[in-house]
């Protein structure tokens, strides 16, 4: 038993879905257009709805569509409660707490006071709803000064390469669209993509702010894009793979027994990719412009940097895609580092049926997976809102001064503890 | 159903790599030069992907998209905005004065 | 064609993803007023009229790093390659191989990393930071 | 390589207010700025000369929208001694008491500033939430928690509520645990180190030659406070010390931001001993309605010194008031401060100044 909720995986339950659902319908058509009928000629769509590439593609469409709904939808709303509700507390306050029955209009008022719920009392969850709503409402304003269609594809690119990191982010073995051999590589070149487009959007908009905005994300892509790249380099020694999924695999083992707790061999409980997962963490805090590393956006010097010019819904888009960038983020991190989407040691039965591992399926895969993404993902909230931002010189000099020697450092330790065998923790 | 997906999928990717690369020479502005040149590598990457090599497809797009920033930033940094002609403060609005009154209620 | 087949969803991917936000921008104009303005559609600037041409040039400094990041990109690539052999010759050598069976294939994979790229690759990008100690964008 | 002025202000999110921080920027680096104000000016010192004396408090109490009660004392000071009245004793502590009240709502109102400014804004909710108790006795004490027009000519408008002494003791204790929070969540991290140290430097001589005051000079080293220069009210009475930048190399966002915060609990002090002080009596001396003469005080705003310089006719409001602003004078200092730092840094320097728009434009 796996123990994943979506097995064996997302296409084959599509597939198997599509298939009833055309099976049905094709049967309803051949029955009701018998041979010799005036309708007979319906056969023939009949029989295309069956053809297995017709099913193959649906199957394919509705995969990819419940993909990009989890994600861009309920997944981004949950990141975006996450992070406004933690750091309300940390602030002291509530937050977020306009709920459903704060509807100022029936049925929900008649239905609040008819269970003498407190308006304006809620968990909030739908307030994120409510301000993609707003934004959907106000005007598009194109600066007569902008290169127009450079303002216009920035966001189309932007938007479109942040969900694209979905096409090859697991979310366990099965809940994945594509499961190429080189989907690390993937990931990481679609994460590149984006301060492309926060660039192109920045000259495009002809404002001062924006420009200057997006010569500090290309600038920041560039101090921190060699760090994760090297600390990857620094991981594959180990992993031996660029597929995601395999890497996982690799962490699923046992490391080592300290007295009866198994601990498992995930890659952050080894020195040198130690050194790597900080300096994969830092920089891919970076990419995810966070607070400390939010220079692009920098909102007290620049207006709202990169954005400034953008309105209405493409700003809601771009600016709520932050969280989705933030969620790729911590889930690559914690593919990468954490384990992925194993349990923690304390639901192994190791000492019940000696050295292996076996994981108890009654949390799913999926379940401990999202745990160890808004878990970590509770941690750059944490950082992001009890430090300043840095300075653009200064941010430059913690990527070229400090990140790549200490990536090179992982690199040359791993290489020298993959040489020297096992018996220090090397390749296992 | 005898489509050959793989020939389609090529002529697509070369009618764009042809019709960008024409576009990279033609562009009026530098910038817009550089994003044309960003489509056409991407599409070689992706004939790279026909040829069955995964890795320098993943590479092309990685490190081009890593080093087209850097053409940008080139275009950005040493050139104006129009080129061969000369800027002027306040050329941006036409006509600083009349323009934004027309606005006004 | 096994590879092939893994891109075909992402293919599909791709396409739903590049038409999600313009089918967005487009849904968008069902519910939002356009009713631009001349004063609406100036370039924002805090309020004040824009002052001159928005083509800020930058520091030419940074180029540099521009392009000292370009080659380090190449390298990492050229480092990929090169950790997978370092893995390959780990799991074919297996826990158990001796010391002297270690060195021996060991020694071709990370004596020219060792001793010759990695002390380059330093030097040099020490050398290019200690130079350009303060950077400018 | 081309240098161009960017307009940081008159919206924007660094000004907290309406004016605007021209600056000239080569790529990031600021090689020149312009501080452009007028954007807020009401006439003040004309208005004041159609309104009696005593109702120009109300006036003076809009000139810093976040330490009214200090600039009303400016110009009840002023009037006082032109007037030749002194305030009884009840009444120079009850002044002393609010003035310090005042002092640490507008600090910590400069500090829940100043966070954002860094991109820091829990900064801000933590400050504000500790300004709210401050204004909550403000309130008890003048009934308003903004504008109050607490001072006037010849004392204060009424006396302590009851019970004031155990609320002050209880919230300044209060007080001194949170300043540990702020301690930890400002000046331990790093990052807020790296942002401000050595960062928008003006030396000790640029400082006095430009009129820099109040706090923003005491961060270059000299140590002038005319609470202890020249004692007004009943200050020289109390045991307190003026807040000097004694590490040598002073100037930058650290050492005014050091400066300031570190009042914030000598006021608590100021406050906690003056409490303890009050003598009873009579609270207000009758002021006339018409006077003739000069009078001149200055005093220690929140922001500077703050200088009012009153002439009456006989008439039974003023021929000609003069007002000095610390921010005016310290803000035509800030192209010094600013020349050579980054474009972020504006941020860090302008926050580190405490603009207070409302004096500046007057």
């Amino acid at each position: 038993m796996s123990g994943a909720l979506v097995s064996p995986d997302l296409f084959t339950l599509c597939k198997v879905l599509i298939t009833g659902i055309m099976k049905i319908q094709s049967d309803a058509i051949l029955a009701g257009a018998p041979v010799g009928s005036p309708v007979e000629p319906l056969r023939g769509l009949a029989y295309f709805l069956m053809e297995d590439w017709f099913l193959t593609f649906n199957a394919w469409m509705i995969a990819i569509t419940i993909m990009v709904t989890w994600a861009a939808a309920i997944q981004l709303l949950t990141m975006m409660w996450i992070e406004r509700k933690f750091y309300s507390r940390l602030q002291d306050r509530y937050g977020i707490m306009i709920s459903i029955w704060s509807l100022p209009f029936w049925p929900f008022s008649w239905w609040a006071k008819r269970r003498n719920k407190p308006t304006h009392r809620g968990l909030g969850y739908l307030q994120n709803v409510a301000d993609g709503v707003k934004l959907l409402q106000k005007e598009n304003i194109t600066p007569a000064n902008a290169d127009s269609a450079m303002f216009h594809t920035a966001p189309v690119l932007i938007a479109s390469s942040t969900v694209m990191i979905f096409a090859a982010l697991p979310f366990s073995e099965g809940f994945v669209i594509a499961n190429m051999p080189m989907s690390l590589l993937f990931i990481l070149a679609a994460f590149s993509l984006a301060p492309l487009g926060i660039l192109i959007a920045g000259w495009a908009s002809n404002n001062k702010y924006t420009l200057i905005g997006g010569m500090r994300a290309a600038a920041q892509l560039m101090a921190y894009e060699i760090p994760l790249l090297l600390a990857v380099v620094a991981l594959l020694m180990y992993a031996g793979s660029l597929n995601v999924i395999d890497i996982v695999h690799k962490q699923e083992a046992l490391l080592v027994m300290l007295g009866p707790i198994p601990i498992p061999a995930w890659n952050v409980f080894s020195i040198p990719q130690f050194i790597g997962f900080a300096v994969f963490l830092v920089a891919i805090m970076a990419e995810m412009e966070r607070i400390p590393f939010d220079i692009p956006e920098a909102e007290a010097e620049l207006v709202e940097g990169w954005l400034t010019e953008y309105s209405g819904m493409r700003f809601g888009l771009l600016f709520g895609f932050k969280w989705l960038r933030a969620l790729a983020g911590s889930a690559l991190v914690v593919i990468l580092y954490l384990g992925g989407w194993s349990g923690p040691v304390f639901v192994t039965l190791t000492p019940a049926v000696g050295a292996t591992v076996i994981p108890i399926p009654i949390i799913p895969h999926e379940v401990w997976f999202l745990l160890k993404v808004y878990l970590l993902f509770l941690l750059f909230v944490w950082v992001s809102w009890s430090v300043p931002r840095v300075r653009i010189d200064q941010i430059l000099n913690i990527g070229w001064k400090r990140l790549i020697p200490l990536s090179l450092l992982a690199i040359l330790l791993a290489a020298y503890l993959a040489a020297l065998g096992p018996a220090l923790g090397g390749i296992r | 159903m005898a489509v050959d997906w793989q020939l389609a999928a090529f002529l697509i990717l070369s009618v764009l790599e042809i019709g960008g690369s024409i576009m990279v020479v033609t562009a009026k502005k530098l910038v817009h030069a550089v994003f044309w040149l960003a489509l056409t590598l991407v599409t070689i990457g992706g004939i790279y992907l026909l040829f069955l090599s995964e890795f320098l497809f993943l590479i092309q797009i990685l490190v081009y998209a890593g080093a087209v920033p850097v053409l940008f930033l080139f275009g950005i940094m040493l050139t104006r905005r129009k080129i061969m002609e000369e800027v002027t403060p306040g050329e941006v609005l036409e006509g600083p004065g009349e323009a934004p009154r027309e606005g006004l209620p | 064609m096994a590879l092939l087949d893994d891109y075909v969803p992402v293919v599909l991917f791709i396409i739903v993803a590049l038409s999600f936000p313009l089918v967005t921008f487009f849904a968008t104009r069902l519910f939002r007023p356009t009713h631009p303005t001349p004063l609406k559609d100036l370039t924002y600037e805090c309020g004040e009229l824009p002052e001159g041409e928005a083509a800020i040039q930058f520091h030419f400094q940074y180029y540099m790093f521009a392009l000292i990041f370009v080659v380090f990109d190449v390298a990492a690539v050229f480092l990929v390659l090169w950790a997978f052999m370092i893995y390959g010759t780990a799991s074919d050598l297996g826990p158990a191989a001796s010391a002297a069976d270690r060195l021996a294939r060991f020694g071709p994979v990370l004596a020219p990393m060792l001793l010759g790229f990695i002390p380059i690759l330093f030097v040099a990008t020490q050398y290019a930071l200690k130079k350009e100690s303060v950077i400018h964008i | 390589m081309a240098e161009f002025w960017v307009n940081m202000g008159p919206q924007h999110p660094m000004t907290h207010g309406l004016w605007n921080m021209k600056v000239k920027i080569d790529g990031e680096t600021i090689t020149d700025a312009a501080p452009e104000i007028g954007y807020l000016h009401r006439g003040y010192e004309k208005i004041m000369e159609v309104r009696e004396f005593q109702k120009n408090v109300v006036l003076t109490d809009r000139l810093c929208y976040v330490s009214s009660i200090t600039w009303s004392h400016a110009y009840a000071l002023a009037c006082e001694k032109m007037m030749d009245i002194t305030v009884p004793p009840r009444g120079q502590w009850i002044r002393v008491i609010s003035l310090e009240l005042q002092r640490i709502a507008s600090h910590l109102m400069w500090l829940a500033a100043y966070g954002p400014d860094l991109g820091l804004l829990t900064g801000l909710l933590w400050a504000l939430r500790e300004r709210e108790l401050f204004l909550d006795l403000i309130q008890l004490l003048s009934g308003a928690r903004m504008n109050q027009n607490f001072p006037r000519i010849g004392g204060v408008r009424n006396d302590l509520p009851p019970d004031f002494d155990k609320y002050c003791a209880k919230i300044t204790k209060h007080f001194r645990e949170k300043l540990k929070e702020y301690h930890r969540l400002f000046h331990e991290s790093k990052i807020f180190l790296m942002r401000t140290q050595g960062v928008g430097r003006i030396s000790l001589a640029d400082a006095i030659n430009w009129g820099v005051t109040g706090p923003n000079l005491r961060a270059c080293g000299l140590d002038v406070d005319l609470r202890r220069l020249e004692p007004y009210e009943t200050y020289e009475e109390v045991d307190f010390e003026p807040q000097v930048w004694k590490g040598g190399d002073g100037g930058d966002s650290y050492a005014r931001f050091m400066c300031r915060f570190n009042e914030l609990e000598e006021s608590c002090r100021i406050i906690e001993q003056a409490i303890k002080k009050v003598p009873s009596g009579a609270y207000r001396a009758k002021a006339p309605r018409r006077a003739e003469g000069e009078g001149f005080a200055r005093t220690e705003d929140s922001r500077g010194e703050a200088l009012f310089y009153v002439i009456g006719d006989g008439d039974d409001r003023p021929y000609r008031v003069k007002i000095r602003s610390p921010v005016f004078c310290t803000m035509a200092a800030t192209p010094l401060m600013l020349r050579g730092n980054k474009m972020a840094d504006v941020v860090s320097i302008l926050g580190s100044v405490d603009v207070c728009v409302g004096e500046m434009d007057k």
